[in-house]
């Protein structure tokens, strides 16, 4: 953490799919330097904040601002071009293409640095150098999920936004993602993450956002958050 | 007079047409509108039907099998069971494949139906046809019919040929027309009754969300089939009443596909979906559409010509028949875009619960 | 440009309410499979009215002859539609014929048997006609049967000394009729067949059926449009070298396969048709008159076009008004004499005779035009090769 | 006690990836049973193979001394298992009403020659099916919104829409996929206590698939705990709350 | 003089085939990359096809006009080749963008719609007369004849042939080191491997889809453009007498796998051409009539049991 200035905003945001309206007034900001992280229980429209910030749903009302900017309305594309780094959940990587073929789709947006950061992420992520002429549709779920994070980070990413990034992994994998996402962190990019895993997420992350039926609920930081009683029995089961 | 009469009779077999394309819509609309099924293999259902029909219908001869004489309305009945065990067997093996898929593996069916239609000459006389084929009440002025039963207790032949002979050559076109709208009505009131009913309701279910309908007890391949089958005998009974409208069929141009599938899925889309007074509606616009404009576009080249005093209209004149391909084209494009459900679109009805 | 526009409505009106003329319906197959084949038909057809009208109209006020075409796309469908519309909304007097068989029967027996309208067909051959009606005398063809012409071929086959032949036909209504005529008569006069195969029309390449067919036989008798596969055989028997003899009927002897292939490569190649004696008074008539109104006289069913459009015209004539109930018995009284000898676009001369009471005879490009009781004709077979790059013609029957 | 449900040695592999390895358990008749575990446990696995939509790799399944091991979801359905989904799974574009009226069982009007050669038959059972669908409506209190299309109506209502669905049949045994996912506190409630009347009114065997404990802890006689594809241990709420093993697995490991 | 022939079965079947083969592999890779990447089966295609061959001969015929002498159709086709792109892209800025984010149906529905509007377009301009492309009788290539004679073969492969299969090989590994090598091919592969992931991963999925028309385009009028050196004329019809067997070529490779289409575009080819073959006794083993048959057969058996096609593309 070292500066407190504001990389996104998010306030009262209005959101839903067609008709349906998912989210009923979102606020929430993510600081330079920061991990934040979005939890809440199974619809509450922790994935619908990541899409509405996309711009891949419908926004009622309410803005989103990345450094000082509103992006409501901007087209997908534009918004990643302006420096937003998406992970989604499942489906996070192109299969039929090699690891190092879905790391130079990351670089779509700025492809001049590519080689460079190709580099880099080889760096960072070591299993991924050996493999990068492998299709990634034969990697186990945990490497895949550290090359759709790579794949993300080839762009001069202002934010990264991941979407569950250990749903569905086995915990020696789950600890493996977190701490790549403090690392990641370490090396300047800010993270807005949405996780099911509420403990092992509020433990790395700075800030928590706790949203139920498309409402803010708590706020707080992320070691407040795993103190804090009523959090405490509404999702992560009371023991006392 | 006589031109007042001959408008009259235009109009009548612009129905009797427009009724037989309606069957068609109505039968791919309880494939598409109702179950979701993308059945492009229209034309090779609707060759079935008339086959079917003409086989068992038509005089001995020896240029086929069959000429069993049967009466028209056994024909009509089998066309339709007919159609509806081909389908049957072809819905079991395919309606597991979706979208796109149902329709090119339709598509390619119908195609095989017709070449069978087309190779095996002992059975249908191949490429060279049947013709003769009985038309429901003209065809009561065959002497081999008015002498046979149930129209000899009646009167004797010379009595009959003389009743025959006494009528205007037309008589039988307006009961034509009118059978033809009358097996119209009948579907039409069956599907609305079925699509109102709690069969309607759970096809719309398995169309809204399969998974969950399977959930429900809804057993969502067999109903599929169902669907599939009941559309395809809709269309079998058409192919029959095509057969008899024409009195001949042959197998390649009769069931062109570009002339009969895709122009009958203009028809539904055009109409509306899932609703069947949109595909009657549907069926009759385009068919007006398409018949009459060839003697709109006649007039309009006439008058191009006219106004660009000595330019050759020949080749479009010619070509007018092209133009009239195109412009089922752009309509088709216009709805597409303008009325993305059809005309007239579907609608549930009005829940019930008072 | 606004006053172009205005007296072209106005003139088109006028043109559109003009009593003073005579309608015929001419459904054709201009569009569906084999558009060009039909192209030089409706010339014809068209060529004939112009003659027509050119000298003198019909009947004394000069009434003007009015083709009045429609399309009926080789498709019993399209025919049924177009011909119940010449029918009932143009009220035209007869109808010259819809192109292909199947159509022509559909449209007969659908629409104008029952409205007791005569069907002059240009070119349907299909045996299948002859027999299609009962007691009412209305269809009748310009075109001989293949029951004729398929005889013919296999007379001229053996002549030839071809004892030895495989016959591919494109598996259509016309091409399938006469190729079993042909098969027939020729097995009966003592021809070997070694291979006898349908094929698909339309498709781009049939090197593997010419190559499965020509393993017994070097000589092909080919039954098919040029249009849709008939070239498309002979380039690929000539390619691969199956066979070196090829012959068949109608659908083959058109310009365009001399264009297409070569006439260097067409050496061994002859097609009937059903034409006349190119040698008579009345061909010559004809030839003069195509080449000067720019139609290929020569080309398949051309003449049998004119021919058509020309007698209705004469019919008409000679009944006296375009009333649809006499015309079959008048065309008879045109076409089977006896009377003064008409050729073809001889009109002001029919028409004096005519209206001094006399009677006439047409003898037609395309034949005598004599009608048998069921409304075929004989026709006339000719043989035709590749002389200077064009086909000549050779009467054999 | 009968059981109502038995499952024996259930084993599930995809491609070389065991997600259930040797699963028993049994639910008695009448009670409520719930089965939680943490993501990837293989609840959901083995929620799916009972409830017809996967087929086992291996061992059985018994519904009342019936083996039904791969037995399709309608075929489960018409003997009386009935589920429900984590995402509700409505016809967003039908009524409530007749969301509620599909589900019923047995209905002659969805022969499609009944509704032309027997419509009495039909609107008798009709008026039955529209009863018991607004009597369910009423029961879940929806009665307000049984003429809105499903797919406007709030996740809250949907989610009882989900519930009433299982109402329109006789049903032996509801599996119930997460139905507290995604609700407000105040749903909870009444849903916990429109399973609680269900169960006690109407005699319904529940077998719960549940991320909240505290559902699970007001609801549930017996709970079966899975991890990592296995049965970490079973018993009441309050005995599996305490079990270290429990905490350990279901809480999550160290904090990074 | 026919015993003469050795090699009859290459010369007479296998070689037709593989020609037939390669014309459509060509279609069939456009109709796969439309499936893959905008997820709907394009009836239109072969009207591209067809027009392309029908521009190239107005090229052709302008040459004469205005050199004195006929080019060679691989040279007259350069210009189509861009016409017939400009109306794939313009066809789909009209007709089907609007459908984008529609049910898969109505962009099918627009698709029947071009194909009747394209097709009846070329028939009122060009007529619906068979045109001579190319005129004479192709005799086999002579080096071709005589390199093999001296192996105590017999090959007699007209140039044409040779020009087809060589040409189709060419583009075949163009088109290979396009989607391996290329930014835009790789992006176009990421497409059709997930279109929403492509969407939030920056990937321009329109430019994508207009790199695709591109290549589509380009290999819709090379297959037209080779197919009417093969018959040696063009007819309006021959775009969609072709459809189904490049359709049939396109499922039995596995739908978005363009090596598939080839694949199965090969297979199919031969499977038309050799179903005449003697296989057993003299006649041919399935009437001719059947021949069109064959593609649709192979097509539906393959879609009941193996939808995901030979190199198992995606299955909807």
């Amino acid at each position: 953490m070292t500066s407190q200035s504001e990389i996104m905003s998010v306030s009262n945001l209005f959101a839903g799919y067609g008709e349906t309206e998912i989210l009923h007034g979102i606020n929430l900001n993510v600081n330079d330097g920061e991990i934040v992280c979005v939890i809440g229980p199974n619809g509450a429209g922790k994935s619908t904040v990541l899409k509405a910030i996309l711009g891949q749903i419908n926004i009622r009302d309410g803005s989103i601002n990345l450094a000082d900017q509103d992006i409501v309305n901007t087209p997908t594309t534009e918004i990643i071009k302006k420096g937003i780094s998406y992970v989604p959940q499942t489906n996070n990587v192109f299969v039929s293409l090699t690891v190092e073929e879905n790391l130079e789709m990351g670089a779509w947006v700025n492809p001049e640095y590519t080689q460079k950061k190709l580099r880099e992420m080889y760096e960072l992520f070591p299993d991924l150098s050996e493999k990068r002429k492998q299709p990634a549709g034969s990697l186990s779920g945990g490497q895949r999920q550290m090359v759709a994070m790579a794949k993300a980070l080839m762009v001069n990413a202002k934010i990264l936004l991941l979407d569950e990034p250990t749903a569905g992994l086995s915990p020696k994998y789950r600890s493996e993602i977190f701490s790549t996402i403090k690392t990641i962190n370490n090396n300047g990019v800010p993270i807005l993450m949405v996780e099911q895993n509420a403990k092992q997420a509020l433990g790395v992350s700075d800030r928590g956002y706790i949203l139920v039926d498309g409402a803010n609920r708590h706020t707080g930081s992320g070691i407040d958050l795993i103190n804090d009683k009523e959090v405490a029995r509404m999702f992560l089961g009371s023991r006392e | 007079m006589d031109a007042l009469i001959g408008y009259f009779l235009y109009f009548l077999s612009l129905l009797s047409v427009g009724g037989i394309y309606a069957l068609l819509a109505l039968g791919l609309n309880v494939n598409w509108g109702f179950a979701g099924l993308f059945n492009a293999g229209i034309a090779g259902f609707a060759a079935v039907g008339a086959y079917t029909f003409s086989l068992l219908t038509t005089a001995e001869s020896t240029f086929h099998y069959g000429g069993l004489g049967l009466p028209v309305v056994i024909g009509e009945i089998a066309a339709f069971l007919i159609a509806g065990i081909i389908a049957a067997v072809i819905g079991i093996i395919c309606i597991r494949l979706r979208a796109d898929y149902l329709a090119i593996a339709t598509i390619g069916i119908a195609e095989i139906i017709k070449l069978i239609f087309k190779n095996e000459v002992e059975l249908t006389n191949g490429p060279r046809g049947i013709s003769k084929i009985p038309r429901t009440w003209e065809h009561f002025s065959e002497a081999r019919y008015f002498s046979s039963q149930p129209l000899s207790w009646f009167g004797d032949s010379q009595s009959w040929q003389a009743f025959f002979d006494s009528l205007v050559n037309w008589w039988w076109q307006p009961l034509f027309a009118m059978t033809i709208l009358f097996f119209v009505f009948v579907v039409y009131i069956m599907l609305e009754k079925a699509r109102l009913s709690p069969w309607g309701r759970m096809m719309t279910a398995i169309r809204e969300n399969e998974v969950a309908a399977r959930a429900a007890g809804k057993n969502v391949t067999k109903r599929r089939v169902e669907a599939f089958i009941i559309g395809t005998m809709i269309m079998g009974l058409a192919g029959a009443l095509l057969a008899q409208h024409l009195r001949f069929i042959e197998p390649t141009h009769t069931f062109d596909p570009s002339k009969m599938t895709f122009l009958v899925w203009v028809m539904l889309i055009a109409g509306g979906s899932g609703n069947n007074r949109g595909a009657i509606f549907g069926a009759f616009l385009i068919w007006f559409v398409w018949s009459a404009s060839e003697l709109f576009l006649n007039g309009f080249i006439d008058i191009i010509g006219n106004i660009f005093n000595g330019m050759d209209i020949s080749m479009l004149k010619n070509r007018s028949g092209y133009l009239r391909m195109l412009l089922i084209g752009l309509v088709l494009q216009f709805v597409l875009q303008k009325y993305p459900k059809g005309i007239l679109p579907e609608r549930r009805p009005a829940a019930s619960g008072e | 440009m606004k006053k172009t526009i205005l007296t072209g409505i106005a003139t088109a009106a006028l043109a559109f309410s003009a009593s003073a003329e005579v309608k015929v319906g001419n459904p054709m197959a201009v569009t569906g499979p084999i558009p060009d084949l039909v192209a030089p038909m409706v010339l014809a057809v068209d060529l004939a009215a112009q003659h027509v009208n050119e000298q003198g109209g019909l009947f004394s006020d000069g009434q003007k002859y009015t083709i009045v075409r429609a399309d009926s796309g080789c498709d019993p469908t399209a025919a049924v539609d177009a011909v119940t519309k010449l029918v009932n909304v143009e009220q035209v007097s007869a109808i010259i014929g819809p192109v292909c068989s199947g159509a022509t029967i559909a449209q007969a027996q659908s629409v104008t048997i029952p409205a007791g309208v005569v069907t002059l067909s240009v070119s349907a051959s299909s045996p299948a006609i002859s027999s299609l009606e009962s007691g009412t005398d209305l269809v009748f063809r310009t075109a001989a049967s293949d029951a004729f012409q398929g005889k013919a071929l296999a007379e001229l086959a053996i002549a030839n000394g071809i004892t030895d032949l495989a016959i591919s036909y494109a598996n259509d209504d016309y091409n399938a009729a006469i190729a079993a005529v042909f098969a027939a008569n020729y097995e009966m006069l003592g021809g070997t067949i070694t291979a006898n195969e349908a094929h698909e029309p339309d498709k781009s390449s049939y090197r593997s059926e010419v190559a499965t067919l020509g393993s017994g036989t070097n000589n092909l008798a080919l039954f098919a449009y040029y249009g849709s596969s008939g070239i498309t055989i002979l380039r690929n028997s000539l390619e691969t070298g199956a066979f070196d003899l090829f012959f068949g009927a109608d659908g083959m002897a058109a310009q365009e396969v001399i264009d297409q292939i070569g006439a260097e490569n067409l050496g061994n190649a002859f097609f009937t048709t059903s034409t006349s004696d190119q040698t008579t008074n009345a061909f010559g008539a004809w030839k003069a008159a195509a080449e000067a109104g720019n139609v290929p006289a020569a080309d398949p069913f051309v003449p049998n076009s004119y021919d058509a459009a020309f007698m209705m015209a004469l019919a008409i004539e000679k009944l006296g008004s375009g009333d649809r109930s006499g015309i079959a018995s008048a065309l008879r009284a045109i076409a089977n004499g006896p009377g003064e000898v008409i050729l073809p676009g001889e009109f002001a001369k029919a028409k004096s005779i005519l209206a001094a009471g006399g009677s006439i005879h047409y003898v037609g490009a395309s034949g005598p035009q004599d009608f048998f009781n069921n409304g075929d004709v004989a026709g006339f077979f000719s043989k035709n090769t590749v002389v200077d790059g064009a086909w000549s013609a050779e009467i054999i029957k | 006690m009968v059981e109502t449900l038995r499952v024996n040695n259930l084993k599930k592999t995809y491609g070389g990836l065991e997600a259930v390895r040797g699963i028993s358990f049994g639910v008695e008749e009448g009670s409520i049973f719930g089965l939680i575990g943490p993501n990837g446990a293989g609840k959901t696995t083995t929620f799916n193979i009972v409830a017809g939509a996967e087929k086992p790799t291996e061992g059985t399944i018994i519904l009342n001394g019936e083996d039904i091991t791969g037995l399709s979801t309608d075929n489960l359905y018409k003997i009386g298992l009935v589920r429900t989904f984590q995402l509700s799974h409505e016809y967003a574009k039908m009524t409530a009403l007749e969301n509620l009226m599909v589900a019923a069982s047995d209905q002659p009007g969805e022969k499609i020659f009944m509704n032309w050669f027997s419509p009495k038959s039909v609107a008798d059972r009709e008026k039955e099916v529209l009863g018991r669908a607004l009597e369910s409506l009423d029961f879940l209190g929806l009665t307000q919104v049984k003429n809105e299309l499903a797919g406007n109506l709030s996740g809250g209502q949907k989610k009882l829409l989900e519930l009433g669905r299982t109402m329109m049949t006789d049903a032996k045994l509801v599996l119930l996929d997460e139905p507290g996912a995604g609700v407000n506190p105040t749903l909870m409630l009444k849903i916990i206590e429109m399973i609680r009347k269900l169960n006690q009114e109407r005699g319904y065997t529940f077998c719960i698939i549940e991320h909240d404990m505290d559902l699970i802890a007001d609801l549930c006689e017996q709970v079966v705990v899975l991890a990592e594809g296995k049965i970490l241990t079973e018993g009441t709420m309050d005995q599996v709350r305490v079990n270290e093993k429990v905490i350990d697995a279901y809480f999550g490991g160290d904090l990074a | 003089m026919w015993d003469s022939f050795g090699f009859e079965f290459v010369n007479y079947y296998f070689v037709p085939g593989l020609v037939l083969g390669c014309i459509y592999a060509l279609g069939a890779i456009g109709i796969t990359l439309t499936f893959g990447i905008l997820r709907f089966a394009n009836f239109a295609h072969g009207e591209i096809m067809m027009t392309g061959a029908f521009l190239t001969w107005t090229f052709l015929e302008l040459s004469k006009l205005i050199f004195g002498f006929y080019f060679h159709p691989l040279i007259a086709c350069i210009p189509s080749i861009f016409i017939a792109i400009a109306i794939a892209l313009s066809v789909d800025r009209f007709f089907y963008k609007p459908f984008r984010d529609s049910p898969t149906i109505m962009i099918v529905m627009a698709s029947f719609g071009m194909m009747l509007i394209i097709r009846s377009l070329v028939q009122v301009i060009w007529g619906p007369n068979q045109i001579t492309f190319v005129k004479g009788i192709a005799k086999p290539n002579g080096i071709l004849r005589d390199l093999s004679g001296s192996f105590d073969m017999m090959l007699l492969v007209p140039s044409k042939h040779v020009f087809i299969i060589l040409g189709t090989v060419i583009i075949m590994l163009a088109f290979n080191y396009m989607l391996t090598k290329t930014r835009i091919g790789k992006a176009m592969r990421a497409v059709s491997d997930s279109p929403d992931l492509a969407k939030v991963t920056g990937i321009d999925v329109e430019q994508v889809i207009r790199a695709t028309w591109y290549v589509g385009g380009f290999c819709a009028v090379m297959a037209g453009v080779f197919m009417a050196m093969d018959t040696q004329f063009i007819m309006s019809t021959m775009g969609f007498r072709m459809l189904l067997p490049m359709f049939a070529a396109a499922i039995l490779g596995g739908i978005g796998r363009p090596f598939g289409a080839v694949l199965g575009g090969l297979v199919i080819g031969f499977a038309e051409e050799l179903s005449a073959y003697p296989w057993f006794g003299n006649g041919p083993l399935l009437s001719p009539g059947y021949k069109s048959g064959v593609a649709f057969s192979i097509l539906v058996v393959m879609l009941i049991f193996r939808p995901s096609g030979i190199l198992k593309g995606r299955v909807f």
